[in-house]
């Protein structure tokens, strides 16, 4: 080995040098106790090595349970991205004063946390049969809420409260984005003709999709792992995963923790795909990128 | 009445206003370029006629049509930035296409334009690579042909060349001179260097802090500037404080050696300053002073610029630039040479303002 | 009763500490009890998740095996059916109080391994400001006035207590045939649910008090400590209905990993003792040496006056291992399909 | 460019009513405690609570250094992976998404068997190390969050330039980190850590099994037992956090190393 | 022993070879230029030099020290990059400080030396600006004193201009030779512009694809370019295609006007094709063709540069462009009028490949 090879050597090891601290972190507390379900899906409670548990997973009831969970997922995030990107075209391109983008951002910081209990409480008093708006509704308009149909307690009620949180959270991280949309694009689409629609159809939306798909892909993620407040909310009888799994592993009578580490890997193994179906569109939608 | 007319243009942003009472009136097929410094509302103008800012006052006419009332989309006008802003989400073909799609042109006649436009900017052969992939100034003529193509009335560019290399530059706005009067295209150019305003215009407007200092032909903005501001912005220019000696013989003294002007020198007397104008270009460099417009001076410093020496020497105090053609054979005056530069009286021109 | 050894008493002192989880303090009077056994013997308390299920409190031992910190559970308390599961998976080791003999022999597991702690009915909590007329029976929920009003104290596929709810309604509509309960419970709760009366929400103080769920089934010790939290703001009933009245029992264990043995020993003999065992009744729970203390006169009258009435207690159905397992597998298999089906 | 005024402004309103409505009718009805009036009891009930200012105060405390630790882990990192492994975004990017999907009661299951009282790393042997513990569970909590803010900031700036010209200056690593690096991605670091804020104070999970007196546990328990302490709770901890993120940004706003760019 | 010594330096990029053999030494205090096209590795050898590359190849030596064991901080390079690349959470004092502070210089001494560079560009009532609130030329002045603050030995600039106006980017130029001059530092330059290596440098380096193709002063390198590559990278120029006439008497015919070169042609025979090279300020126009070092032909265009007028004419199948310095009396030739070109028979250089 010659000299020079010494040296290129030692600085690709000083590269991965630079993220060791990175990847042993993730190792020490990301991975390693990972590594716990992932064998753990493999064994019986007498700890002997089998498949039943992840045979278990292809029952009826537990595949309704993935179903509804990729549901609420995608309803909520895209209905968080949807509504958050415009939440953000507000802020940034809608020409309003700076102190409202500035007290978006930061509100943005705490709703996206806004989980669990209080964020249940929250909706159940606002739109649950004696909510503040389903009797304003009621006492002002002689609207009966749900009469129309409406139920806080089913997929839409609960994809409207998860959308409290996946809003804020799209609006954090799309907010980047729209601002580094050039205004000549705008101009220069502009001056050949196109309308403000057709300006956004081809030319802001194709530049902004890998970052809008990028972001819902953390808010189908953000949701598909969300228990709290599905739990607080409609906990006896909406059967996403997140609690499947927590009935497996905490409940008083269920209580099949091996089976609750299969549900948890099928659920690393659809937000694997789901990365990987994004990392393919993104590939599809960056070619024009380096 | 002209294809495109300016009158009475103001913009104020706030209580600033950045473009006064700005009037010009373009014909058809011309090519204008606004010049000035930075700041002076060029880009402003341009995006007024773009319709990208509207006028605090005036009117702008295309073709007798007043344009207020029409949207940026509605004005068929043909616009190149300065920063390219080709969509990157496009190969260069449908960046050309873009406007003809949305003019709703079929497919067929769509792809013939982009390949005619291709064709004439020489990137025939790139259509199908991303801006990315290309070099800046691909990008420009890129640009330059997805204006081009909706055959527009008007075109505007934004100092298109300024973030090019010089080399490229150059040969750049050639091309772009040569497209124009190709297809007789109504232009407005901006930028701030002053060759360029001069190598390709039909007409220059200078401008100065939100006005049209000069209205003219480059060989009139270089040899008549209208201000001090035009014939130090345009060109360089040995700006010379003289003494007059003799106002009625238009005769004055630069460090001490008497030179006769042709102009008269108006309203002076004996021992009052004048400043003067001398091309560097203008003078030669003679073997000895004969006659009276020929200055002597020491040489301080000589400076190779490939096809031009330029030599500055001190007569008296002023500091005189001169420049001489580069030639292999020639050896450029040493600094401590005492030299004789000879030019003809009307060269120097008086600055009055 | 007899007394704990000095033995016991000095190696506990030795150890400083217990660790409990899930010891909800407004739960059977757990709040009074931990006090009185910190007061009684100066060791520590430490408190672990006092939310926590029973399957937490099992999995927290699981994962603690190797751990003496202070995340690692000395004694549980968990629903019955998990004393012998428990056993199975070796978690819990044996221990017999002195008071062992007085514990009821249904209620207990032979080698000590477990033992019942107390219990309670399956009751309504009513809140009076929403709810004029309180339901007196299973049935009456059922009926139009109680529209959107009727929870259940939490998952019945998870939640031992929602499960004993399902499980009584159905006793009751089977006329008290345990064997048929189960299948009953769901048909009873498909009706409710039918019916608009059934909200899927978790019953518990906050959406009683806002009126999300005005009518919870609960353990009656559970409603009537939330009775006396709430104070009249609303005021609050708690009925024990007139048929289907299911007792639930709870059993104590000590961890098999425990990291302070001895101080969990001393536990067992705190909460076995008649005073541990009063402290629960104060908490509204039935403790399991309840019979033995009434027959001995050690009940104190104003606690027993506090108490439903004993009426309702003689009813009281104690499902034994088997038939709750039996039942338990039919409403977790079906619950779903009954009423989670149709909430999508 | 009228019309899209009128739109943004619908947009935020139609915002505005949806964040804030669920809030006031939570606040409604916390103020409700005192029969037949409002008042502030449940506030004051709230506030008397010694163990709500210990746990609100421990969880403060463990923030602040989740987000000091996670700035020193992510920063560093986002900036290598940009300046030297570009190729290794997606691996990164990857993992930063892992704590989204696996359940926190998972990983902290696997903290206690990996990390507990008879391991080579007992962080659980003492309170002190599983406050450690504690602290980067949250760190993982928060990396999804953490890493996106940071590397979109660190996307505005030229990162390899601005390290050469302070290497041929004579910078070393740590210099050029804390220098030149961190003061200009701040924008992302205060972004990162305001969610990161909110995800500490939150978390319930994590300090409860790992048995450390957080806010988030304290949450639960008063909200399974009290009924109007919870949304008072609930609207003390939104205002604090959101009172917590503005003085953050006004403290950054006055510090004179990251001037806003016009 | 020179201060700088490149002494077989090779680059490559995986399997892509981007610097050849590259030879140079450099002498205390002299300002060299790497001129040549993007791409061809200028950034490359600069960045070898600062320690940014490892060369595959090849060593550098400083003051006789062998650079290769040392990291970037540790070479005592001062460096301005095309970007200026200041930090933007800094102010001017504390971008120029940070060098001298990082060197453990104490506070009053890192006072007064950024006073000191500050006074030396001109800036010093700048000290507490942000870069965001500066121009770009002021920018990169102060990109320029924080390299040279700490005294470096060497001074390596990477296109420090090109992202500067046309006006700016002549004055900061003279700036920063004056500033060289003065302290004296050796420095690197490195441009694709090619007056300004022209006009700044002591010596130039054109390169080309990982090559120097000539190392040599800016007279040397614009009169007598050693390749064809060189002489039509630096400067305009004319490549004629000419006929030999008559190998014995340098005679050779361009579009059938013979003219007799003073070089040999070398080994050619009548008939054969020679290329041959003229710059177009060469020559000047004559009455008529005296002698035989004259061409007449026709004007095709003429073209007004500002100080120069620029015409093309055509001589048979041959354009020649040559320049004339503009004069305001002068009318410049008119399309289609017939001209004569003189020069001297050395001006036209023979290009050898
Ligand atoms: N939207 C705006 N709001 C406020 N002031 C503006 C706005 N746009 C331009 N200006 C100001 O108007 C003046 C003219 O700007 P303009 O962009 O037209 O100059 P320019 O001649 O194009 O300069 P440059 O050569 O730098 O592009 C400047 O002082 C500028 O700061
Ligand atoms: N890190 C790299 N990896 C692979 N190829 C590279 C790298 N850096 C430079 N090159 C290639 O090496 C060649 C020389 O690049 P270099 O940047 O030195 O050119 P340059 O003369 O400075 O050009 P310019 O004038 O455009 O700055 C180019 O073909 C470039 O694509
Ligand atoms: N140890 C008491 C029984 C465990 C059940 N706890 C339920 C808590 C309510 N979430
Ligand atoms: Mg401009
Ligand atoms: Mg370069």
């Amino acid at each position: 080995m010659s000299a020079k090879q010494a040296i290129d050597l030692k600085k690709t090891a000083i590269d991965w040098l630079g993220i060791l601290p990175f990847l042993l972190f993730a190792v020490m507390f990301l991975i390693a106790p990972t590594l716990y379900l992932v064998t753990g899906a493999f064994l019986n409670p007498a700890g002997e090595f089998t498949f039943d548990n992840i045979s278990g997973l292809f029952t009826d009831k537990i595949l309704a349970s993935y179903w509804i969970s990729i549901r609420v997922s995608l309803a909520s995030s895209l209905g968080g991205a949807f509504i958050g990107f415009f939440l953000a075209w507000a802020v940034v391109l809608g020409g309003l004063p700076s102190w409202i983008r500035s007290s978006l951002l930061t509100f943005s910081g705490v709703a996206s946390n806004f989980a669990g209990v209080p964020l249940a409480f929250a909706f159940l008093a606002t739109l649950g049969r004696t909510g503040l708006v389903t009797l304003l509704l009621r006492d002002w308009f002689g609207i009966n809420l749900y009469a129309t149909g409406f139920n806080l307690l089913s997929f839409i009620g609960l994809t409207i409260t998860y959308m409290y949180f996946q809003i804020p959270l799209m609006v954090l991280i799309i907010t980047p984005a729209l601002d580094g949309l050039k205004k000549e694009w705008r101009e220069a689409a502009e001056i050949l003709g196109a309308t403000n629609t057709q300006y956004w159809l081809k030319v802001a939306l194709p530049i902004l999709f890998p970052s809008i798909l990028g972001t819902t892909l953390l808010l189908f993620a953000n949701s598909f792992g969300a228990i709290a407040t599905a739990y607080s909310l409609t906990g006896s009888t909406f059967n996403i995963v997140p609690i499947q799994l927590y009935a497996q592993i905490r409940g008083d009578v269920l209580h099949n923790p091996n089976l609750g580490y299969a549900l948890a890997l099928g659920m690393i193994v659809i937000t694997g795909i789901s990365n990987l179906i994004y990392i393919w569109l993104r590939m599809r939608a960056e070619r024009w990128q380096k | 009445m002209s294809f495109l007319e300016l009158a009475g243009i103001q913009k104020s942003f706030g209580p600033v206003q950045v473009v006064h009472d700005f009037d010009m009136t373009i014909e058809k097929g011309e090519f204008v370029s606004f010049l000035g410094p930075s700041g002076c509302g060029k880009t402003t103008v341009l995006r007024m006629i773009a319709g990208f800012e509207t006028p605090s006052g005036g009117t702008i006419k295309i073709n007798g049509k007043n344009q207020e009332s029409l949207k940026p989309n509605q004005r068929n006008i043909g616009m190149v930035f300065q920063a390219y802003a080709l969509f990157p989400n496009m190969t260069v073909h449908d960046n050309v296409a873009f406007g003809l799609k949305i003019a709703g042109m079929n497919k067929a006649a769509v792809d013939a334009r982009v390949k005619e436009m291709l064709g004439l900017i020489h990137l025939g052969h790139l259509a199908d690579r991303f801006p990315y992939q290309m070099s800046g100034g691909q990008q420009q003529r890129v640009a330059l042909a997805r204006a081009l193509a909706p055959k527009p009335q008007v075109l505007l560019l934004d100092e298109p060349l300024s973030a090019l290399d010089a080399k490229i530059r150059v040969s750049l706005r050639e091309e772009i001179r040569m497209i124009q009067q190709q297809l007789g295209i109504t232009t407005v150019f901006v930028t701030h260097d002053q060759e360029e305003a001069l190598s390709i215009s039909d007409r220059i407007v200078v401008m100065n802090s939100g006005r049209a200092d000069q209205i003219g032909t480059p060989f009139d903005i270089y040899n008549k500037p209208a201000t001090r501001f035009v014939a130090s912005f345009v060109g360089t220019l040995n700006l010379i404080e003289a003494t007059v000696v003799d106002p009625a013989s238009n005769r004055i003294s630069i460090g001490d050696q008497a030179i006769t002007l042709r102009e008269p020198l108006g309203p002076v007397k004996a021992g009052d300053t004048v400043s003067l104008a001398l091309r560097p270009e203008a003078g030669s460099i003679a073997e000895s002073a004969k006659g009276d417009t020929a200055l002597t001076g020491q040489v301080v410093s000589s400076n190779f610029l490939g096809s031009v020496i330029r030599t500055r020497m001190k007569v008296g105090d002023p500091v005189i630039s001169f420049d001489m053609f580069n030639a292999p054979g020639l050896s450029p005056p040493a600094v401590g040479d005492v030299v004789t530069l000879r030019f003809t009286a009307s060269d120097l021109l008086i600055i009055r303002e | 009763a007899a007394e704990p050894s000095a033995e016991l008493i000095a190696a506990a002192k030795a150890e400083g500490t217990l660790t409990t989880i899930a010891l909800p303090h407004d739960w059977c009077g757990y709040g009074g009890v931990i006090e009185g056994f910190k007061a009684k013997y100066g060791l520590t308390v430490n408190e672990l998740n006092p939310d926590a299920g029973s399957g937490d409190e099992i999995e927290a031992i699981k994962a603690n095996k190797d751990n003496k910190g202070d995340q690692a559970p000395d004694v549980i308390d968990v629903g019955l059916s998990f004393g012998p599961s428990a056993k199975a998976e070796k978690l819990i080791q044996p221990y017999k109080v002195e008071t062992w003999d007085t514990i009821p022999d249904t209620a207990k597991d032979a080698e000590g391994y477990w033992y019942g702690d107390y219990y309670g009915v399956m009751s309504f909590e009513v809140n009076k400001d929403i709810v004029k007329e309180s339901p007196k029976d299973w049935a009456d929920l059922l009926k139009p006035e109680y529209a959107n009003m009727v929870a259940l104290a939490g998952d019945p596929r998870t939640a031992n207590q929602a499960i004993s709810g399902v499980f009584a309604a159905g006793l009751s509509a089977a006329g008290g045939d345990v064997a048929k309960a189960g299948e009953a419970g769901l048909t009873f709760f498909k009706e409710l649910n039918a019916k608009g009366n059934f909200v899927p929400v978790i019953g518990k103080s906050a959406p009683l008090a806002q009126g999300t769920t005005p009518i919870i089934l609960r353990w009656d010790y559970n409603a009537l400590a939330d009775r006396d939290t709430l104070a009249g703001n609303p005021p609050v009933d708690v009925v024990v209905p007139a048929s289907g009245v299911v007792a639930g029992v709870y059993v104590q264990a000590i961890s098999a990993y425990a990291p302070h043995p001895n101080a969990a020993k001393l536990w067992m003999e705190y909460l076995y003792s008649d005073e541990g065992q009063l402290g629960w009744l104060k908490g509204y729970c039935h403790p399991i040496r309840f019979n033995d203390l009434a027959k001995n006169g050690k009940i104190p009258q104003d606690l027993l006056d506090k108490l439903p009435p004993a009426a309702s207690y003689e009813k009281a159905v104690f499902p034994t291992l088997e038939e709750q397992e039996a039942y338990k597998e039919v409403i977790t298999k079906g619950w779903d399909t009954v009423v989670g089906a149709n909430v999508q | 460019m009228k019309t899209q005024k009128i739109g943004a402004w619908i947009a935020v309103l139609f915002g505005a009513s949806y964040f804030i409505i669920p809030l006031i009718a939570t606040f409604e009805f916390s103020l409700r405690m005192r029969r037949g009036e409002y008042s502030f009891d449940a506030y004051r009930s709230v506030f008397s609570d010694v163990q709500f200012r210990e746990s609100f105060s421990y969880s403060i405390v463990m923030a602040i250094l989740t987000i000091v630790f996670g700035i020193l882990l992510v920063v560093p990192t986002a900036y290598w992976v940009r300046l030297r492994l570009p190729q290794m975004r997606p691996f990164v990017e990857f993992i930063t998404l892992m704590p989204l999907v696996i359940p926190a009661i998972v990983i902290v299951f696997g903290y206690l068997r990996l990390y507990n009282s008879s391991s080579f790393i007992p962080f659980t042997g003492s309170a002190r190390g599983t406050d450690l513990l504690l602290m980067f569970s949250f760190m993982t909590l928060s990396l999804p969050y953490m890493y996106r803010s940071v590397d979109t900031a660190m996307r505005t700036i030229d990162v390899a330039t601005l390290t050469e010209a302070a290497q041929s200056l004579g910078a070393s690593w740590p210099t050029i980190m804390f220098k030149c690096i961190f003061p200009n991605v701040m924008s992302g670091v205060l972004s990162g850590a305001f969610i990161t804020f909110a995800i500490v104070i939150g978390e319930f999970t994590m300090p409860s099994l790992l048995n450390r007196p957080a806010f988030g546990p304290y949450l639960q328990l008063i909200g399974a037992n009290r009924a109007y302490e919870p949304p008072a709770l609930a609207i003390i901890a939104f205002a604090i956090t959101w009172a917590s993120m503005a003085l953050l940004q006004l403290v950054s706003r006055f510090s004179k190393s990251a001037p806003s760019k016009p």
